[in-house]
């Protein structure tokens, strides 16, 4: 074997210990490879007081969290169950005010990622200037491009950008080696994602035997081991979710979910089929 | 679905789009897809489609930054943005109705918003729905600007918006909407008395034009097929089963 | 057919004849695609006055462009035979003041084409403070993150590297697909390039049918040919360096390099050999 | 090439690498890439070994920023750098000798040391030749400080340099070297004649231990054939062919 050591994958319930109050969590949107499954394990667990990065977006992994009181903040761009419509936890909790919401842009938050994966403390960036985005954000600061050529007869503002580094990345993936190299396709959301955190912790479909690094080609959607703190096995992880190239998203279960979260009593009636059996809350 | 309707706002945004080289398609935009594949089809396949949700016309390998990074780099023509309020400025409105943070009705979030309608030069404006509630004097939240001012890096912007009952233009220095065409079965005072925010409007306002015959035939049968990959439902509502599975 | 256009090679001597004088032209180092090929037509055609960004190193490619006089400035943070030895032409024209040589630091360069990349005027970048390379660059900046807590009892310098916008990105590849799609694999290098760059275009050792965006394993590694101006195909185009997963350096034939280039005229005798045939140059 | 001083060499930057987890090894390595093989050989696969230039042992997969990236994310422990003149007070030059721009002697330039050296907690300097050519008073040109004002961020810096002739401990706090151990056949007044810079020196320099026969086993059979991968010539003459052959 010429890799650096072998990762045994940990019991589903092991890797969701390992999630705890006050961290914060980047997780991806829901085409990217949502653990759904890592989310049940965290609700059966009571998991409170976390904190979420939303990698730009997200859907119905927030809603159920939020549903279910472990989310104490959330930044992300947008929350919505997409062709289902709004997520019905999510704006409930809004006008209840019992989450810390930070509305932001999707490149905001690619950028203060990036930040943290090359060690900077900011990033600028374009757009932002005279959106209330910006106005209800203290953390970020307008600041001025240095670069303006001389003689120009106005400043070039810009908006700074704080690095965000999560403590925690969470996603499910088709597949990891028993090195525990993951494999993500063009999926590199995922690959800034583990980057810009200090953790990694990820559920896939199935573990291989090959190594994902021993080839040009699948080396190529690879995240190497060497971000990731830990993996379990959890087959139809992303479900009700889809996972790109090995099964699409189930629209009638998540539109049931959608129906049935539309109250706080049969948000809870999924929920307790949800963590009794996850395709029993179909 | 009213099919002509959703045809004729297609044929609309189609017309709009004339000229660009390359469009992005946000999520859950199936007209706006369809006006993009229409148009790339028109043009012999010379319009490039970059269509979110599609694994087919989504050539984007980097990751969910790269339609930013690409806007940035200037590569993208036109995009489309819609709002949960949209006022006469046009600023859009994807966070609330009401204040910050407890809002009376709470919306998705403001997505790339805030970024893309900086850089991407034509953008347009789309809501079906086209009330006062949706088209305000004032939104109660600005996730993007409509105009900013000069020493702002600005590349891009409001082009036209387009609803369920008409075509408006954007007037950058005149900062208004300006009427340009009225769907059919609308009249002046019909827009008016649904817009909730002024706009200029001339003494005689065309009526949106139907599709060409021509591209009525390229919409119902290559756009049919194609859109079919990303927006089953909607394809299957608008041009049945029967004329997508002839045309995949 | 579900993808945009079809692009149809083009013969390697109108790939060259898109590089003209003044152009800034982004290359990859030697283990990561050099377009040995569009080299040799550059030099057949007498190209002059070329300016070149070493992505962030280059070797025989930049020393043969500077021993034929194609090159008239140069940012690079290394330039090396690496095995073989310094690269004699490149050393020889420092020592002749023949061409304007910007020394640089890799991790620079990246950062600054990921300015470019994503449309920002500069980027922050850790190190580089106490570097000579940094008191040579009038056009970098030293600047303070704005960033520091409030109470801290210093500033905290940080150097401001502008973006670099290539005009173009040039460099060869193992395949391109008909409608234009580029396989790096995990030389993502090439990817920023190309993000950065005006234009890109590339030489490929084939041209394949199937789209390399058609499935989730080839996509990973594929630059999209939205990127893309121009291809042509160039079998054994990296030749005598390698390309990974395809072919090794030809190391004889890289040794003979070094050692025919030491003089002038030894290198005169090697390019009249390479223009003649390339493999005769061996 | 001298394979006792080799195996000394690499044992001895083995030693300097004791309790690092994951190591980085540029380009043109050979003895610092079979050190941190050694060692990873030694930990039974615990330390991480991320060597440029090789497949088997480069686990990146993001382009060439990704072993800065990765350095400045902290998670990399030791790295080694090298100098075409390398001074007293750890600065190191890999530009040129001489006056810039046209240097009387050009080196190939300074890589990434200018960053690195400020972010990789223990960065190992390593040049075999030991001469008053090569460990100057002061550098030409400092590619790299070794040393930072404390307004400055550093996380990183020189933590030892081993030559042909001997090991120095860098003390940043005094911002000299320290002669550490000196190699066999050495004295503590060859170094001193053979060293261009100032440097301290306890009373009685101990000799550089020979590999331990364990090492030498390692080294010969695992490391052997590891190293042959990326440094096929190297591990040839170091090693003898049939070494390898029977190691991989």
């Amino acid at each position: 074997m010429a890799y650096d050591r072998l990762m045994q994958p940990v019991p589903l319930d092991d890797l969701a210990a390992r999630i705890k109050p006050g961290l914060l969590i980047a997780i991806p949107p829901d085409y990217s490879g949502v653990s759904v499954a890592a989310t049940r394990a965290l609700v059966a667990r009571g998991a409170t007081g976390l904190r979420f990065l939303a990698v730009p977006t997200s859907g119905i992994q927030i809603d159920i969290l939020i549903g279910a009181g472990c989310v104490a903040e959330l930044e992300a761009a947008a929350v919505t169950l997409g062709e289902q419509g709004l997520a019905p936890r999510f704006t409930a909790a809004i006008k209840a005010g019992s989450i810390v919401m930070r509305d932001t842009t999707c490149p905001a938050v690619h950028a203060a990622l990036q930040a943290s994966e090359k060690g900077v403390p900011f990033m600028p960036l374009r757009g932002l200037i005279g959106s209330d985005i910006l106005a209800h954000r203290p953390d970020w600061r307008l600041g001025d491009n240095p670069f303006v050529p001389v003689g120009a007869n106005r400043a070039d503002p810009i908006v700074f950008l704080p690095a965000i580094r999560p403590d925690i990345a969470l996603f499910h993936a088709a597949m990891a080696d028993r090195e525990g190299n993951v494999w993500v396709g063009r999926r590199r959301e995922l690959v800034t994602m583990a980057h810009a955190a200090k953790e990694t912790i990820v559920t896939v479909e199935k573990i291989v035997d090959d190594s994902l690094l021993a080839d040009e080609a699948s080396a190529a959607g690879t995240l190497p081991a060497l971000y990731v703190s830990a993996i379990a096995e959890a087959p139809r992880g992303a479900w009700p979710l889809g996972l790109a190239g090995v099964y699409p998203a189930d629209t009638d279960a998540l539109a049931g979910y959608a129906e049935a979260a539309r109250t706080e009593a049969g948000f809870r009636a999924w929920l307790d089929r949800f963590l009794d059996a996850p395709s029993a809350a179909a | 679905m009213d099919i002509a309707r959703t045809e004729l706002l297609i044929a609309a945004i189609a017309r709009l789009l004339d000229g660009c080289r390359t469009i992005a398609i946000g999520n859950s935009s199936p007209i706006p897809g369809s006006a993009a594949l229409l148009l790339r089809a028109r043009t012999g396949g010379a319009t490039r489609v970059l269509m979110l949700g599609s694994v087919k016309h989504n050539a984007f390998t980097d990751g969910a930054r790269e339609l930013f990074d690409c806007a940035a780099q200037g590569r993208i023509d036109a995009f489309f943005l819609g709002g949960g309020q949209i006022d006469g400025e046009a600023n859009i409105n994807l966070v609330g109705v009401g204040e910050h943070p407890r809002w009376q009705q709470r919306f998705p979030g403001s997505f790339g918003s805030a970024y893309l309608y900086y850089l991407i030069p034509r953008v347009i404006l789309f809501r079906e729905e086209h009330t006062p509630r949706v088209l305000v004097p004032k939104v109660d939240f600005v996730s993007a600007p409509g105009i900013s001012p000069p020493e702002v890096y600005r590349r891009g912007g409001p082009a036209a918006l387009v609803t369920g009952r008409c075509v408006f233009d954007f007037d950058r220095d005149r900062r208004r909407f300006r009427l340009a065409s009225i769907h059919p079965g609308e009249t002046a005072d019909s827009i008016r008395v649904h817009t909730g925010f002024d706009y200029d409007a001339p003494a005689d306002v065309p009526v949106t034009p139907p599709p060409e015959p021509r591209d009525l035939d390229l919409l119902r049968g290559r756009v049919a097929g194609e859109i079919a990959e990303t927006y089953p439902r909607f394809a299957r509502e608008l041009f049945g089963a029967a004329r997508i599975s002839a045309a995949e």
